[in-house]
């Protein structure tokens, strides 16, 4: 029989957390065999661009598309369309409206990334010997999806860590420059702050080089969500303590098997499963979720640095 | 087309080597030949290209752009040019989406679409009128004008509460597999076809491209002129809005992103040349349709779309610098004669 | 007397920078400070010297819109080398960031002199380009702070009587450019083959090739500010600087610099550069939700156009002897 | 046939543009210390053997000898090194620049070897066009000059450099008597050191004043040449057309009727003051003034081209708002602009189009253009002008400077208005075309139209005025009737004395 097609789409090409997720997909096919997997994604992180490639992607008549969307809505009339030609449609990592698709595979939950966030906030306060201390959130650009769910989260955990204040939230964009001149202001604007959360890869980047350049090493601690491949060096340094990711190689891993057990049939009601990790249970609206993030600090930081 | 010979603009010294191709070498018939060599090879390289499902699927990549690209196109041809309209699809699309929300009924949310993108031209268009200031200069300005406001009405917000019937316009067909978009792509190229190449409009337009104190001298009220093009500008973004907002079902302000460049590169690529004075509604329309069969057959191939861009942009590059070189090729021949 | 008017017009534009920055200050009290005008200045250092080169290009009735993707493939490079060859010195890297620089930006010069391309075609086709060549050398992978050299990174930062090299690197550029611009033929060139090429070509100036050079020192500059950016910020990724072409244009009209060609001065644009710079440093510190900052910025540059379409709309001649509230400018006898 | 050998010669020059040989193997001989006159119709190649000449084109065949050595031109700089200086037809100045570095650009002073000298260069300049008698401040911006002053700056610029070789084209076109009497001046000097000088003009009193030698063009071919003082004007203009023009200015008389145009008190700010004439039908209306007087900027105000005007225009007794040339049109005015290039064609349109573009809404149905009627039409004016070109359809980029001209008129008179004003209207054309223009005015007024005729060409204005209106700095210094006007009076007048 031929093989089975699942394209895996990603928010942008050029971004290291989906090329580890499709290091995890290659893992996946390798163990199905019977599989192909096309790695796709637009140039920039707009919907219009997933949307031309999913269009292409029907035409090919692929068999599945795992997408990690840049729009929770705009997409879904296109991978509808998809589904009424008959390519088993999944989300994963950052998901799109139920109607366009079967199942979403979370990372984590976003709860447990919202408060693992603050957590790690509260770690660097502890590092730094304090009783309680005031954080600031620098975001993505203010229009993305998980971003704002997880922000939302951390605020609802913050009950229950009453020495942590959340001072200011600012929007990097996901520039560097921008990242960097908001992560400056922030200092200017609060000179007691203690930790910048960024939960987006180029915001926790810049922030810990405006932290290092302004010598403020070790008296505002960076952390938030990264990529050990990236922030080793800063892990290093000291302007970071700890912060946390999930893997994603699994998570592109999960999506691959995911999306073949839907091609293959064997998903049964609210459990399909997905080889080395077990099964996804799904809830009421199909979203399933995987692990909590994983934590790395000093100690454990080069071990992943040379694979994701 | 008509007897209408029009030469290059002459805002190069008359003494440099300008690239005139060959009366019957014209840039349509160019271009047709380019898309006829894209299509065989397409065909070659995936088995799925020649499929009407897929050709049909292919031209929601590039129709509302190319709604755009046909105003843009006269606007370029009178020396000006707006590179806020992308801006102008956010806008646009936020207000339809706040008056859905309000539960306006289907052809309110048009109405209020295309005018909003008609105010925004009437704006730039002012602008440019009014103060004299050059339309690059003003439209850099209201690009992060009008997203912005996009920005402060929607922030985090999406909208998507869009009256039944309104999928249809961006994602419906009206007769097996030709879409709506498609249809009204078609409807609008004969539209300015006609106004450029026929009417008196499209008459005062290469005038004023030209020179415009000629013209102005010549009666033509040339201010009034540029900025009706503005407006009809603003007015097929609007359109544009509505397609894309139907085809998405939802508005986020960060909707059309970028899509100004790829419209300005349909128009230049359509033969329209960026100092004003000289294009063709054919030769845009080709570029559309070439463009947008170059990054289907890509797509169908899976080639990143970066290295797309880089093929387009070489291919820009290529398609600019060719008449140029076969004239210098043919002069120098001459001279060997 | 239009001379004059020019530069009024920007001591105008000099003028409302400081009269912004001091009115932020009434905000937000840290504002006003040495170490906040160094900082700004430093933060805008790149901005000013790919504006400087912008402002060549545009005085040629040319514009340059892939000097940011220049950017972001050189500081690629760059940083891949380094990170391949920790131990080269910086000094050889900086060589190399402006060779690469200088290549891609004569490769749009070729075109322009040579093939008498429009200047906006080819560098919307190059910035494509350029930018998706970043992608294919590296593979849309990133490089990391800990992958650069301490040397590669810190040359930037390293400080010299209270300014980083950054600062003065500017500093260093925009002089220079004063002075290539205001006392050599060559520079003066810019502004004859821009303001009149046909007359230009009779008085044997040959304008494409001016116009090669103007993009040649736009590509140079961006190429070094391919190693500045990406050694500031301390990453280099695909999408560095994108979308930053826009700025610096915008810095150069509201500095001034005409688009039509032939006028701009290198004040007109280090003012221009710092309006944008202030702007961009102020809105975060004075608390502007971020859903603003796009809009207020787009204003501004529309404002900042029309104030200088106005102040530069006076009539220079004037035929009425009698009426001499205003000032014949050949009266001087 | 002359005394002492040419220092340069052109021997068999051609020049081959895409469908037309603008020339055909001609010669050319120019004396140290002479004036050479070069003459010849409209498009007879003048204007682009002076860009022959220096190399700003390259000719296909022949070559260029200067002091007896076989030369060639890669560039405009590399005759300028030779000494060969040129004032060319249409002014090619930068008006973002500065006088002085307009005078000296390609020839900066230096400092240090590296850097420009801008004292010298300033101070120089100011020797220069004091030299010439110019009053124009060498730091000001050029674009600030009228256009009679940026022509001194034209020929300051010739003067910096210190030429062997002269070329004016038609350097008295936009320049008035007062000025044209200083650059004869001048040119006598330039011929007292010694400097040989080629100077092309469609004016015959000019040619048999300064030149001693003559050369005529026809149709990019040589015709003939010799000395000034062998020949009269009417062999020279039987070399040039081939045929005998009977009168240059063939004024006759009109049937004059009533008022056409009145217009009370005319002012604007800063150009003009207190404008009142009035022009009746059938009439010619002279309008004399220096370079710079103000009467383009009068003229532009009726024709709605300028803003901030105040007053009142009647036509036909009727009061009339005219804020923008369409509504002038409308009321029946038309003006023929005296910058050609800019205000008057668009030169990469064709013919036929450019005739059309004032009456496109006449010529249509439903908005659409009728390509028939339109085609007549520039057929019909065409024709009557005598536009000398192979098709309607050519653009007109690629007529001749006086050919460019009859298109505009052409424009005009197929609107068919009451009111016709020409500002400048033979400037630059040769003698042949001259005529027909000027039998043509005296046709439309038969016609019962009227014309308003700005010239700055005294013989112009006595030829062919009804009335003439004399303006001198803004304002309307004098009116003279047809029968009494002098050139004593109205050059007084014009310059600011009292008429006698
Ligand atoms: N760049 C060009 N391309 C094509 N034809 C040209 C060009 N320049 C001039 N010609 C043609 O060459 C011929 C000679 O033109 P030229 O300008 O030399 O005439 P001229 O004698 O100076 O006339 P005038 O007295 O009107 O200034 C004309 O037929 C003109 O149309
Ligand atoms: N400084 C200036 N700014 C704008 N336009 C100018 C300037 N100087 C001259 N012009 C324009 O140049 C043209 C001719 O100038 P010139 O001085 O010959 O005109 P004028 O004052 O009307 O004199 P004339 O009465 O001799 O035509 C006019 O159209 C005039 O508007
Ligand atoms: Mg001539
Ligand atoms: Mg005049």
């Amino acid at each position: 029989a031929d093989d089975v097609r699942i394209a895996l789409l990603v928010k942008a090409l050029g971004i290291g957390f989906f090329e580890a997720a499709y290091k995890g997909a290659q893992e996946a096919s390798e163990e199905l065999g019977d599989v192909e997997v096309i790695y796709t994604g637009p140039t920039t992180t707009t919907a219009e661009g997933q949307i031309e490639i999913i269009n292409s992607l029907i035409a090919q008549r692929v068999d599945a598309i795992a997408v990690s969307a840049n729009d929770t809505d705009a997409l879904v009339p296109s991978l509808e369309k998809a589904q009424r030609r008959g390519i088993k449609v999944i989300s994963w990592d950052s998901g799109v409206g139920e109607e366009g698709r079967i199942a979403h595979i979370n990372p984590s939950s976003n709860s447990l990334i919202g408060r693992m966030n603050v957590k790690l906030a509260a770690d660097a306060v502890a590092e730094k010997g304090q009783q309680s201390g005031k954080f600031a959130i620098l975001s993505a650009t203010p229009t993305s999806t998980n971003q704002n769910i997880w922000i939302d989260e951390m605020k609802k955990s913050l009950g229950e860590f009453p020495n942590l204040e959340l001072v200011d939230t600012v929007y990097g964009d996901d520039l560097a420059d921008k990242s960097f001149r908001e992560a400056q202001a922030l200092i200017k604007n609060h000179p007691d702050l203690d930790v910048i959360v960024a939960p987006t890869t180029v915001g926790i980047l810049a922030a810990a080089q405006a932290i290092t350049d302004l010598g403020l090493i070790g008296k505002v601690y960076v952390t938030g969500l990264g990529l050990p491949s990236e922030l080793a060096g800063h892990v290093h340094s000291g302007a970071v303590h700890n912060f946390a990711i999930w893997n994603p190689i699994d998570l592109g891993y999960a999506a691959t098997t995911v999306a073949y057990n839907l091609v293959k049939g064997e998903a049964t009601g609210k459990e399909i499963p997905m080889g080395r990790m077990g099964s996804l249970s799904l809830d009421n609206a199909g979203n399933g979720a995987m692990a909590d993030p994983f934590v790395y600090d000093a100690s454990n930081v080069d071990d992943f640095s040379s694979i994701f | 087309m008509t007897t209408n010979t029009i030469t290059k603009k002459n805002s190069v010294p008359d003494f440099l080597p300008v690239g005139k191709l060959n009366k019957f070498v014209r840039w349509e018939s160019f271009l047709v030949i380019i898309l006829f060599g894209v299509c065989v090879l397409n065909s070659f390289l995936s088995p799925y290209f020649l499929d009407p499902w897929n050709l049909s699927d292919a031209t929601f990549n590039f129709t509302e752009k190319a709604l755009i690209a046909l105003p843009m196109a006269l606007l370029i041809i009178a020396r000006e040019i707006d590179i806020s309209v992308a801006a102008i699809i956010a806008l646009s699309s936020t207000i339809m989406g706040l008056v859905a929300e309000l539960g306006a009924p289907f052809y309110a949310v048009v109405v209020t679409g295309i005018a909003v993108g008609g105010l925004c031209g009437l704006c730039n268009g002012l602008l440019v009128t009014k103060f004299a200031i050059p339309s690059i200069v003003v439209t850099i300005g209201s690009m992060s004008l009008f997203r912005g406001i996009s920005y402060i009405i929607l922030g985090d917000e999406v909208l998507k509460n869009y009256p039944d019937g309104f999928d249809f316009l961006g994602q419906g067909y009206v007769y097996w597999v030709v879409s709506f978009e498609f249809v009204a792509f078609i409807v609008f190229a004969l539209v300015f076809y006609w106004l450029l190449h026929k009417s008196i409009f499209g008459r005062r337009t290469f005038a004023i491209g030209n020179n415009p104190d000629a013209a102005y001298y010549s009666g033509i009220n040339v201010n009034r002129h540029k900025l009706i093009l503005f407006v009809l500008v603003g007015l097929m973004s609007g359109v544009a809005a509505v397609l894309l907002t139907s085809r998405l079902g939802s508005t986020r302000p960060s909707i059309a992103m970028g899509w100004e460049l790829s419209i300005i590169t349909m128009v230049v690529l359509g033969g329209v040349s960026i100092l004003g004075g000289s294009g063709t509604i054919g030769g845009v329309v080709l570029a559309v349709i070439l463009m947008g069969m170059v990054t289907f057959g890509m797509g169908l191939v899976n080639i990143p779309g970066i290295v797309m861009t880089i093929i387009v942009g070489l291919m820009l590059m290529f398609v600019v610098s060719l008449p140029v070189l076969i004239s210098m090729y043919k002069a120098k021949r001459q001279r060997q004669v | 007397m239009k001379q004059f008017l020019a530069n009024s017009r920007e001591s105008f534009l000099a003028l409302v920078v400081v009269v912004m920055f001091f009115a932020i200050g009434l905000i937000a009290q840290d504002f006003v400070s040495i170490s906040n005008v160094v900082s700004i200045f430093n933060d805008t250092s790149i901005l000013m010297i790919l504006a400087i080169g912008q402002m060549l290009v545009i005085v040629t009735r040319c514009i340059d819109l892939s000097v940011a993707a220049n950017v972001a493939f050189t500081g690629m490079l760059v940083a891949m080398t380094n990170n391949v060859y920790p131990e080269l010195p910086v000094i050889v890297l900086i060589a190399l960031a402006l060779g690469v620089g200088a290549l891609l930006g004569a490769i749009n010069g070729v075109f322009v002199w040579l093939l008498k391309v429009p200047s906006i075609v080819i560098t919307l086709g190059t910035m494509s380009v350029y930018r998706g060549m970043t992608f294919l050398i590296s593979d849309g992978n990133w490089i990391n702070s800990h992958q650069m050299s301490a040397a590669f990174i810190d040359f930037p930062r390293a400080v010299l009587l209270g300014i980083p090299v950054l600062g003065w690197l500017a500093i260093l550029f925009i002089l220079a450019a004063f002075v290539l611009l205001r006392f050599t033929e060559w520079g003066r060139n810019f502004y004859s083959a821009g303001g009149n090429p046909t007359a230009a070509f009779y008085s044997g100036v040959n304008v494409g090739k001016v116009q090669f050079y103007a993009f040649l020192v736009s590509g140079t500059l961006s190429g070094l500010c391919g190693y500045l950016w990406v050694s500031r910020f301390a990453v280099a990724y695909v999408d560095v600087a994108n979308g930053f072409e826009l700025q610096v244009v915008a810095a150069c009209v509201i500095g001034g610099v005409s688009i039509m060609g032939g006028i701009g001065s290198v004040f007109g644009v280090v003012m221009g550069a710092l309006f944008i710079g202030v702007v961009n440093n102020a809105l975060p510190v004075i608390g502007v939700s971020p859903f603003w900052q796009m809009a207020i910025s787009g204003a501004v540059i529309i404002a900042a156009v029309i104030a200088n379409s106005r102040s530069g709309k006076s009539k220079g001649r004037i035929i009425l002897r009698d009426r001499p509230q205003v000032q014949t400018p050949m009266a001087a006898k | 046939m002359s005394e002492g050998s040419p220092i340069f010669r052109l021997e068999g020059v051609s020049k081959l543009f895409p469908g037309v040989k603008a020339l055909d193997q001609v010669n050319l001989n120019l004396y140290p210390g002479k004036v050479t006159a070069l003459i010849g119709e409209n498009g007879a190649g003048k204007s682009t053997l002076v860009k022959t000449m220096t190399g700003i084109y390259q000719p296909d065949e022949g070559q260029i000898v200067f002091d007896d050595k076989p030369i060639q031109f890669s560039s405009p700089q590399d005759s300028h090194q030779l000494g060969i200086t040129a004032i060319h037809q249409e002014t090619v100045l930068f008006d973002n620049l500065s006088v002085a570095e307009n005078v000296f650009l390609g020839n900066y002073p230096r400092k240090h070897g590296l850097f420009v000298d801008w004292q010298v260069m300033f101070e120089n300049t100011q020797q220069i066009l004091t030299s010439i008698n110019a009053e124009i401040d060498p730091k000001a911006n050029l674009g600030g000059l009228s256009i009679g002053q940026k022509h001194m700056v034209a020929i300051a610029r010739a003067l910096s450099i210190d030429a062997k070789v002269v070329v004016l084209d038609e350097p008295t076109a936009a320049l008035s008597h007062h000025e044209i009497q200083e650059l004869y001046d001048l040119v006598e000097q330039l011929k007292a050191d010694g400097k040989a000088i080629l100077f092309i003009t469609h004016k015959f009193d000019e040619i048999f004043r300064i030149a001693d030698y003559y050369t005529v063009f026809r149709d990019g071919r040589y015709i003939g040449e010799g000395r000034i003082c062998d020949t009269n004007e009417k062999s020279l203009v039987e070399m040039m057309v081939a045929r005998s023009i009977e009168d240059t200015y063939p004024k006759q008389d009109a049937d004059i009727g009533d008022v056409v145009l009145d217009v009370t008190s005319l002012s604007h700010p800063t150009e003009f003051d207190d404008i009142n004439l009035t022009l009746r039908k059938g009439e010619i209306l002279g309008v004399y003034g220096l370079v710079g007087s103000g009467r383009t900027e009068a003229m532009q105000a009726l024709f709605g081209a300028s803003h901030n005007v105040s007053g009142q225009i009647r036509i036909d007794g009727q009061t009339v708002t005219i804020n923008s040339p369409a509504e002038a049109i409308n009321h029946g005015i038309v003006y023929v602009p005296e910058e050609r290039q800019k205000q008057g064609i668009v030169l990469e349109l064709p013919i036929y189009q450019n005739i059309s573009l004032p009456q496109l809404s006449a010529l249509s149905k439903n908005a659409s253009v009728d390509l028939d009627d339109e085609m007549n039409l520039a057929r019909q004016f065409g024709e009557r002008l005598r536009v000398k070109t192979s098709s309607w359809n050519e653009p007109v980029g690629n007529l001749s400077g006086g050919n460019q001209q009859k298109v505009v008129i052409a424009k005009w008179l197929a609107t068919n208005p009451k009111v016709i004003i020409l500002d400048e209207p033979t400037k630059g054309i040769d003698i042949g075309s001259k005529a027909a223009v000027h039998a043509f005015m005296s046709e439309l007024v038969q016609l019962g139209l009227s014309v308003i005729m700005v010239s700055s060409e005294l013989p112009e204005i006595l030829g062919m005025s009804d009335r003439i209106l004399v303006m001198s700095e803004g304002r309307l210094v004098g009116e003279l009737d047809r029968s009494e006007a002098s050139p004593e009076q109205v050059v007084t007048l014009a310059t600011g004395g009292v008429a006698a």
